[in-house]
């Protein structure tokens, strides 16, 4: 019994080489239609990546008093390092940022006289993150922040803060329905090119079934024909995609945008890889009804 | 074998069948003869199910055509050969896959078919072309493919189509031949055609004409209606 | 009207014509027999540029088959009407349609095109089946639209593909009375059968029999190969 | 002659009907092919839009002496809004700094006490478009700011400058390289999906050829037909498109994040259906031959 269901749906697979003209474009289609999903995904999961990776996070700029002592500020700078949640801290001496602030305005700029003599506050760059279970963090590390010694000012930008968990819900609420639309419209284009590919087989299951085979023994070849269409071009587009984005993976990573592009999580391509294949069984199935 | 009563068959409007009533016993070879149009083909097609039935009575080995569905389908035509007018032939497939498929079909064992196979297409002289696509066959070879997938897979009623209209005289005495043999067997055989020559040949052969879907003649017709021929 | 000097067509390795050569004077009707597979229907597909010439000469209607490519491939099959054995009509249009196609596709007007096919149609008895698609249509309905479509455009040159396998004896005689006329205008008539009551309703005409690709008898050998029948 | 190009081509379209279901089927695959592209355009286009809109400008943030008369620095707030290139001002008075800095940490302090001793300086936000032919303005502006009267410091970001003109500069690379990369495949499908409906013609083909048929006479049909469904497939999906950007236009425009989801401009959609409707004409160009 298994050993005839084999053989029959070798054979589906087999008999694809009979029409090789609709049979191969219907492969190209669903290749390309699984490579502009991946592509999709591709963008979001990255786009996601990225922006979960800049919004989740709130930043502080702390001023500490002109007058303070250097030693002291950065034995704060070290102990801040290891608060919980505080991702990096940038630090700038008062000659530092003088340096950086002038350098930006005008590199060529000779500053050795200013040495020493900075106007600007010693200041850090915290970066705290946020999580979702955690909301209040960033009130605590800002009163903590504020009671360091010598500290005279925190500036943080609660707007952010905002942006950050609207940013999360928005994703969470639109990115599935995305991917579920995306997911539905390639498998509608996978499904109609392998149906209208298999009509050129129509004529095979009639005669089949005029010379007395039963149902199952026409279906199966169909449906493992089908699938397997969808399973190349899958395969196949995400080959295709997996050459992109390893040309495209470096060229955002440039100062400052620092893109990396990166693949799709496994899991991702694999369920597109499955889901091609069930639209193409499917769909052989409705073709042979 | 075949008990039609009543049977009619409408396409629209169009009754290519009207009345059709005529019993047929195992083992009866049938000519069905008539003009272009009479039903001849709509009345085969009926009795191998290819189409539903609408008006009247039909028993067919043993099947009641109007209560017949599903799985039952494939089971009446595995004990019918039937050669069509348009061959229906798989024209990618070779001559040999197509004769085989109606095998393979039952589920016959592979050395098995092989052989059977074989031996068909040496009878019908095309043994020379068996691993030939069959769109590359000539008018005749192509007929005589889809005979041989009628006869391969000895069924108890073939049904065919005028199977000589692209044969030439001798191939035609060859396959008349043929069923001549099978009929020897105890094979019931319907033949729709054309050519007189044909009915000289088996001149035991029962003859039913259609005219605009009516028979018009039956040459049993002396006979009870259901009689010696059961 | 056709001139064939040593023509010669394999197929792969298998040889469907070898060596023939025979001219054909314009007016006159020929009748090509063999048994199945002598390569009648490849002769035919080489009069109309169906395939291509390999080896040999041959010149049909003024066109040399050698040289002829583009464009005058269509103007060389517009003067040709041609029966198909397969009858190569369109299954989704009517059997009008059908027949309308090979004058439309010589740019005749609507008008003109309505009436001759009109004519056509009721000469080969399927008037009532005009607006009926193809595909509906009995297997002699489907032959007379393929022989329709080959006469409606008035050619010069006739060539027919076993025009009446799917034909009773009745129709078989329509047709050759259509022929029989056509060709008492003066056109060339070349007709692939097998069947033997056809070469007995034109007495006059001439049979080329080939076998195994080779013209084995040809019934006007007797006269110079140039002769009368220019 | 034009008249009877014109009934084959209107032909050609008619004849569609006679294979419906091929033709159905690769009419649905064109839409959503035109769809997924429309979709991938739209999430570009907007993307771009936002991206530039937030990015392609610096903010200042000037610092009065706390010392300084108020209706003098009001007086420079009002100058400041008729700079070239300033998009917006956003202004605090000492008292609204405070204000705003309070509330945003502990919105129940109580302020009233505080009023008229804030100390803090007067600050105002100023936004400035930088347009990619001028992109010296910023250092102008800073210039300028600095020189106003009473004013203490000005700080700006100049990773910001940079980020703002990397991300011009990689659009500009990548955009229409991407968007070219997606009209190849959509095309690819579409003409794909077309081809193999036209499959199911080719028998019409062969028999228009032996009765005698120019090609024109042949081509003529199966190109319109091509385009039409090229045509008819692509306005079908921009439709849907349309539908899509509707429903979700506004779902994403709430504070903080102020994002809607603009339609396409109008020039890509009418590019988006010429060039499906042209690929539908090449591929059945392709079919015939
Ligand atoms: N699918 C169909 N739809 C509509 N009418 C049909 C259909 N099939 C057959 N007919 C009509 O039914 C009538 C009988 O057709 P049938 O094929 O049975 O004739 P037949 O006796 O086999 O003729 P032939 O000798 O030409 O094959 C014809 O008039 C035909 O046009
Ligand atoms: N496309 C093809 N490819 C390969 N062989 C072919 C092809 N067409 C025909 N043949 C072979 O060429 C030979 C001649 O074929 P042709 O069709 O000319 O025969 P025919 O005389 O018309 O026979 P019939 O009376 O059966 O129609 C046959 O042996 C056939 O198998
Ligand atoms: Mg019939
Ligand atoms: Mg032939």
């Amino acid at each position: 019994m298994i050993g005839i269901a084999l053989r029959l749906a070798l054979r589906g697979v087999r008999d694809l080489a009979e029409h090789p003209w609709p049979h191969t474009f219907a492969c190209i289609a669903v290749t390309l239609a699984a490579f502009l999903a991946g592509l999709f995904l591709l963008f979001l999961t990255n786009l996601d990546r990225e922006l979960h990776a800049r919004h989740g996070q709130v930043q502080f700029q702390v001023y500490w008093q002109p007058a303070a002592e250097l030693a002291g500020v950065q034995n704060a700078w070290q102990e801040l390092r290891s608060w919980p949640g505080v991702e990096s801290v940038r630090t700038y001496t008062p000659d530092e940022a003088l340096h950086e602030l002038t350098a930006s305005l005008d590199p060529e700029a000779e500053l050795g006289w200013l040495k020493g003599k900075s106007p600007l506050p010693a200041t850090a760059l915290v970066s705290l993150a946020v999580p979702d279970n955690d909301p209040d963090r960033p009130k605590i590390v800002y009163e903590r922040l504020k009671a360091l010694p010598d500290v005279a000012e925190v500036h943080y930008n609660p707007a952010q803060m905002d942006m950050a968990r609207s940013w999360l819900a928005a994703s969470q609420r639109f990115l599935w329905p995305l991917i579920g639309l995306l997911g539905l419209v390639a498998g509608l284009i996978v499904g109609n090119t392998i149906k209208l590919s298999q009509v050129s087989r129509l004529d095979e299951v009639d005669i089949l079934r005029l010379v007395g085979a039963r149902q199952w023994y026409i279906e199966l070849p169909m449906l493992a024909g089908g699938a397997a269409q969808g399973l190349a071009g899958s395969i196949l587009g995400l080959g295709l995609l997996k050459l992109f984005q390893l040309g495209v993976a470096n060229l955002l990573n440039v100062p400052p945008l620092f893109l990396s592009i990166e693949f799709l999580p496994w899991i991702y391509a694999l369920g597109l890889a499955a889901s091609l294949t069930l639209v193409g069984l499917l769909s052989s199935w409705v073709a042979v009804r | 074998m075949v008990r039609l009563t009543r049977l009619s068959y409408n396409f629209g409007s169009v009754w290519a069948l009207k009345d059709v009533t005529f019993n047929l016993g195992k083992g009866e070879f049938l000519f069905l003869t008539g003009p272009s149009g009479a039903g001849k083909t709509t009345l085969l097609k009926l009795l191998y199910a290819a189409l539903p039935m609408s008006r009247g009575a039909a028993e067919v080995c043993g099947f009641d055509l109007a209560r017949l569905h599903g799985r039952h389908v494939s089971l009446l035509r595995r004990q019918i050969g039937v050669v069509f007018q348009d061959f229906k032939i798989l024209p990618k497939k070779t001559a040999f896959d197509n004769v085989a498929l109606a095998l393979e079909v039952r589920g016959m064992a592979k050395s098995l078919i092989e052989r059977r196979v074989r031996a068909v297409l040496r009878v019908l002289k095309i043994e020379d072309k068996s691993y030939v696509p069959c769109e590359r066959l000539s008018g005749g070879e192509q007929q005589r493919v889809a005979i041989a997938r009628s006869v391969v897979v000895n069924p108890s009623l073939i049904l065919a189509d005028e199977p000589t209209g692209n044969l030439d005289p001798g191939l035609s005495r060859r396959l008349m031949d043929v069923f001549k043999q099978f009929h020897a067997y105890g094979t019931t055989i319907v033949m729709a055609t054309h050519n007189m020559d044909m009915l000289a040949m088996v001149p035991s052969a029962r003859i039913i004409h259609l005219e605009g879907g009516r028979i018009t003649l039956d040459s049993s017709e002396q006979q009870p209606p259901e009689g010696v021929h059961r």
